[in-house]
């Protein structure tokens, strides 16, 4: 007769079942993470669970110890006694102490965690289906962050890199010692910022602003990856997050450089470009933003995203093309890109879809053109 | 309808009811005595006694946690 | 307890119809009790195929099997059939079964329409089900539905969602009405409502709990309803709505639900652990309070499901601590049952098996709930598998195994054969085994940061996940043992006499098994 | 079955108790919509600021001034241009001010806006009068039209000191299917 020690016995065999060298990347626990606040929300954590664990071992030990001694193969005879008003007192007011001694530290971490006051930097985040926007308020930075994960390594056609479905091409960068704001809000549905190690999860609902802060103390510059907590569609778990904490003069020195580069981008817009740049450049934005829904061989997904390859619009009229890929096209899932591309990029991914997988329009669309359309 | 005690004792043993209920420990006989009078109904109406102190107490303890 | 003395005598009393027409036409409660409980276990069926689907999809990082759209159908098919279909079905099953012999009543109060709300549901999950082969495809917007995903961006077949939905709540009602008006009115004369057996006391607390919130969940759906296609804006901020207030409005509904799912198991555990440690219930009293302020509470504390939607500061609160307080009377239960056991003399036959389990391990859901009440600690764990974790120990090991104890428990009084208490075992320790293996290391990659609903993650939380998906095979294919012993526990087997368990205390004990075709004529006289 | 006539009957009594009962809760479900309007309004959690208010000259707290943002966010599938002109002004409570958005339409389609307001911090959303705001209305704008748009508020004197930025936040949304014929 197994006893009721074999769910215990069985959940330390498994861990010394696997090899204990990869046990050492096991991640068994909630990060700590680097900020005050995380440190907290994590010493919570261990005390509530510690908590439990010992009420669990006094009635899980009361409970075996009976199950062990009081059996009838053992001739135990059953006592009648079934009505107790001390006991039951006693268990309802020892709980109770142990619920408000919970509660007190509880409620100073939530309040402490609701102080966005006298911040030093606002940051907007929202929501889009399936990729995050960050705007720097009173910066003049703003700029889409796109998973960089290839489709190969999602489809096994090759091996998956370090942070697999954990990079992005933007990183969100932020000073440490700074007090930062996020202002969170969605464009379409309820998605959710949430970034573990500096314990910032909010819900980004479309029409209403939330906001939270975090605090990356000095020294704890770094990479701190994050996704979206909250179902908001297909591609619901590829749309991470990646934020750099930086030294304060590295982020001045960045918040230049993005400057620097939006200005370049607009400048190069007007300049001509041949239809081969346009051709190679469109093939690297198509895989970055179209072939998560369009199929890297432009094949669509089923009935829910269209196919591209000998598709009407890829290969008949170019201005609604222009006009599909800027616009998007309301009530479905495909977004206005004009606000995420730069001139240069949509003139190439569009060119690029209406030449490539046998489209073969060879027509050339250029930045200026784009630019028109715009207006 | 079982006889109806005077207004003050009715409200009297109502209110003892609720604060039975809020710590779930009530004499055998006062049990008896609510479940023959009222039934079910009486139960529900103590049940929802209950409930609106338990509210006001948690709203007390939420406004004396808050920093103001 | 009650002792009784019940004399009957089957006067050829006209059996049951024959052919298909008997069960179409039933209006007898054994018949309806044994219909809804082959449904909640077709349904046990393929709900868990799609619970495989998704394990075996996450079995390995990468996209395997197949594609993120259909992970999410499979997702929220896999709550709904689950929640609507296998637990709540199944316990009402057993409610119609054992409520009317609990209680010393020849039938349910109204039998036609015990009829009529089992008929709904098998058409209800027939619409729902037919989805899978639209076009558009089955609902992909989580079993919690939250708008605007499930309003504005949803596919075409969320109208049959909704009025799947809107079948299933009448089914409930009507159930709910049905089960209050037997208790309520035709008890056996002598046993006054402290004298009911708790699995009794349980179901009528969760039918009033049916009667309260089933409307309100047909509320949000009618919203939905009229958001989608009557042009109004109940939850879209276009014309005025709010997507926050359909959280509210449907965690007022879903919390109380998850409470209708447990407190019929809690019942079932209060009659089999005093029968197999052979000692009275401790604390019966305690247990109808602590029963009912559960009820009473489940009403305040919704709003612990959005402790990150950006609620105020004196709001969080509020639902902080009242889901606190909610685990004072969850322990008082059980503390209850362990002081039931204690010093008691107990065999260990499958049904105590089951019920030991579910005091253990849905005691470890309690506490990770527990977990997820503290609102700062929620930041981390909300929407992870740590939540997932938690709802699936409360409801597998919980729920589950509180209604496959009851039919063990029960099954040599409907069958009139004792079930082959070795391969009941097998199933036991097969069961026991493929749960732990499978949600155990659901905690520890939840805690680690791995989100839910998402077809395919890091590569850190890849072994816990391999871990669960074979835990989930093995979980899956042992529920099939159960079914093999049902099958032969009804062809055959040990008769089983009228008493079944030594000791065992109730009305549905003093009646011949298998139990006859009409019980209880002459309501029975109760001591 | 043969239960006796006075049971079935009560039977009867009790459950169409119970059909009212869970008609009353449905009537409840919808009831919640208009409840949770006041308790928003109350606790002013979801930005619902109430509807304009006479311009009263009011006490100015000259001693604090107040950073407020305007920030602006484009629903999906609204293609209009639309941005505060002001980013960021600082105010003394009680001061009633003037700020302009803009807005322009550039489909080849007369379409029909809705702005959504939203204050951060949500507790000083109560402290916000208006006066007048492009967001008590739907907003038209023809094919290709631009305008701009005022918006004249004022934050209330009794704002919690240890509130010193406000952000607010105007979510256009194509209200087409909502357009009041």
């Amino acid at each position: 007769m197994f006893s009721r020690t074999w769910q215990r016995l069985s959940s330390v065999v498994l861990s010394l079942v696997s090899a204990p060298a990869a046990m050492a990347d096991w991640e068994l626990n909630m990060p700590q993470g680097v900020t005050e606040v995380s440190q907290s929300i994590y010493d919570l954590h261990m005390l509530i669970f510690w908590i439990c664990v010992w009420i669990g071992v006094v009635v899980f030990g009361v409970m075996f110890y009976s199950i062990f001694t009081h059996r009838k193969s053992k001739g135990a005879k059953a006592s009648q006694f079934h009505e107790s008003v001390g006991l039951e007192l006693l268990w309802t007011a020892v709980p109770t102490a142990i619920l408000i001694a919970m509660a007190v530290p509880a409620t100073t971490t939530l309040v402490e965690m609701y102080d966005t006051t006298d911040t030093d930097i606002d940051i907007k985040i929202t929501g889009h289906q399936w990729k995050w926007q960050y705007d720097y308020l009173g910066e003049d930075v703003g700029f889409f962050s796109n998973l960089t994960t290839s489709q190969d390594e999602i489809y096994d056609r090759t091996a998956k890199g370090e942070n697999y479905l954990l990079e992005v091409d933007k990183h969100v960068v932020v000073p440490t010692g700074k007090k930062i704001r996020f202002l969170i809000t969605s464009n379409d549905v309820i998605h959710a910022w949430w970034v573990p190690e500096i314990a910032v999860k909010k819900d980004a609902i479309p029409g209403y602003i939330n906001e939270s802060w975090v605090i990356v103390p000095e020294g704890q510059e770094g990479l701190y990856r994050g996704q979206c907590a909250e179902l908001c569609g297909v591609d619901h778990g590829f749309m991470p997050i990646v934020l750099e904490a930086v030294t304060p003069a590295e982020y001045e020195v960045w918040l230049v450089d993005q400057r620097a580069a939006a200005e370049a981008e607009a400048a190069a817009a007007l300049g001509d470009f041949s239809h081969e740049e346009l051709m190679t450049k469109g093939a690297e934005v198509y895989a970055r933003s179209c072939a998560a829904c369009h199929g890297v061989e432009g094949a669509g997904m089923g009935n829910v995203f269209p196919a591209l390859v000998g598709s009407p619009i890829a290969t008949g009229d170019m201005a609604a093309h222009i006009d599909i890929v800027i616009n998007g096209k309301s009530g479905t899932a495909m977004q206005a890109f004009a606000a995420q591309l730069s001139e240069v990029d949509l003139a190439a991914v569009i060119t690029y879809e209406r030449n490539a997988w046998g489209n073969d329009t060879g027509d050339t669309v250029t930045p200026k053109m784009i630019i028109d359309a715009k207006q | 309808m079982p006889q109806q005690k005077s207004g003050w004792r009715w409200f009297l043993s109502y209110a003892q009811s609720v604060l039975a209920g809020l710590i779930g420990i009530q004499s055998n006989e006062k049990r008896e005595q609510d479940l023959n009078e009222g039934g079910l109904e009486r139960l529900i109406y103590i049940g929802l006694g209950t409930l609106v102190v338990f509210v006001l107490i948690v709203v007390t303890a939420v406004n004396s946690a808050l920093p103001d | 307890m009650t002792t009784a003395t019940a004399h009957h005598d089957d006067h050829g009393h006209h059996g049951p119809a024959k052919g298909i027409m008997r069960w179409v036409l039933t209006t007898n409660h054994k018949d309806i009790g044994t219909m809804y409980l082959w449904f909640a276990f077709t349904m046990l069926f393929i709900g868990g195929a799609m619970a495989l689907i998704i394990r075996t999809e996450l079995f390995q990082p990468g996209m395997q099997l197949i594609e993120p759209e259909f992970f999410n159908q499979m997702t929220t098919m896999h709550g709904l059939i689950m929640v609507f279909g296998a637990i709540m079905p199944a316990f009402v099953g057993l409610a119609n079964w054992m409520v009317p012999l609990m209680v010393g009543a020849p039938d349910m109060a109204l039998p036609r329409m015990n009829n009529w709300s089992f008929w709904i549901l098998p058409f209800a999950f027939g619409m729902l089900l037919f989805t899978l082969f639209t076009e558009a495809g089955a609902p992909n917007f989580g079993w919690t539905f939250y708008a605007p995903l499930s309003t504005t961006y949803a596919p075409s077949s969320v109208t049959f969602f909704i009025f799947g939905v809107h079948m299933m709540g009448i089914s409930s009602i009507m159930g709910a009405i049905n089960i209050i008006a037997t208790i309520l009115n035709l008890r056996a004369p002598g046993m006054t409502l402290m004298k009911m057996p708790l699995f009794v006391w349980t179901w009528l607390i969760t039918a009033y709990l049916l009667i309260a919130v089933m409307p309100v969940l047909a509320g949000v759906v009618t919203m939905m309803l009229m958001d989608i296609h009557f042009g109004t804006s109940f939850f879209d901020a276009a014309g005025g709505g709010d997507p926050v207030l359909f959280q509210h409005v449907f965690w007022f509904f879903g919390h109380p639900e998850v409470y209708i799912m447990i407190l019929p198991a809690f019942g079932i555990v209060s009659q089999i652990i005093p029968t197999f440690a052979r000692k009275p219930l401790f604390g019966y009293a305690s247990m109808v309070y602590a029963t009912s302020s559960i009820a009473f509470l489940s009403f305040i504390v919704w709003a612990h499901h959005m402790f990150t939607v950006g609620l105020p500061l004196q709001t969080e609160l509020f639902f902080m601590y009242a889901t606190m307080l909610i685990a004072i009377p969850t322990g008082v239960k059980v503390f209850n049952w362990v002081s039931t056991m204690f010093r008691g003399s107990m065999t260990f036959e499958t049904p105590m098996l089951f019920a030991l389990a579910f005091v253990v391990l849905f005691t470890i859901g309690g506490f990770s709930g527990l977990m997820l009440a503290i609102a700062p600690a929620d930041f981390q764990y909300h929407d992870t598998y740590f939540v997932v974790a938690h709802f699936h120990y409360v409801l597998v090991p919980g729920a589950l195994f509180g209604i496959i104890a009851g039919v063990y428990y029960w099954l040599p009084k409907w069958t009139g054969h004792y079930y082959d208490e070795k391969l009941g075992k097998f199933h036991f320790w097969m069961s026991f085994i493929g749960v732990n293996v499978t949600f155990f290391p659901m905690h520890f990659i939840g805690l680690a940061g791995m989100p839910r609903r998402i077809p395919d993650y890091a590569l850190q939380f890849a072994d816990f996940n391999a871990i669960a998906s074979v835990g989930a095979f093995i979980f899956g294919f042992s529920q099939l043992i159960f079914l093999y012993l049902l099958i032969k526990t009804i062809r055959g087997g040990e008769k089983a006499t009228d008493e079944v368990w030594e000791g065992a205390e109730g009305l549905e004990w003093t009646i011949p098994s298998p139990a006859p075709y009409h019980t209880f004529a002459e309501a029975p006289e109760v001591k | 079955m043969t239960d006796s006539p006075k049971t079935s009957f009560k039977a009867g009594k009790t459950a169409l108790k119970l059909v009212l009962a869970a008609v009353a809760m449905f009537g409840f479900g919808f009831a919640l919509v208009p409840l949770y309007d006041v308790f928003c309004e109350f606790t002013g959690i979801n930005g619902k600021i109430t509807g304009p208010v006479e311009r009263v000259e009011q006490w100015v707290d000259t001693t604090r001034t107040i950073k407020v943002q305007f920030i602006t966010t484009n629903n999906a599938g609204m293609p209009w241009e639309f941005e505060a002109l002001q980013e960021e002004i600082e105010v003394h409570p009680g001061a009633w001010t003037q700020v302009e958005f803009w807005a322009l339409n550039p489909t080849q389609k007369d379409m029909v806006g809705q702005a959504v307001p939203s204050v951060s911090p949500s507790e000083a959303t109560e402290y916000v009068q208006k006066t007048e705001c492009f967001c008590f209305s739907q907003q038209t704008l023809a094919a290709g039209e631009g305008r701009k748009m005022p918006l004249i508020f004022a934050l209330d004197s009794k704002l919690p000191p240890h509130i010193r930025t406000v952000t607010m936040s105007y979510t256009i949304f194509d209200a087409g299917a909502f357009a009041e014929k």
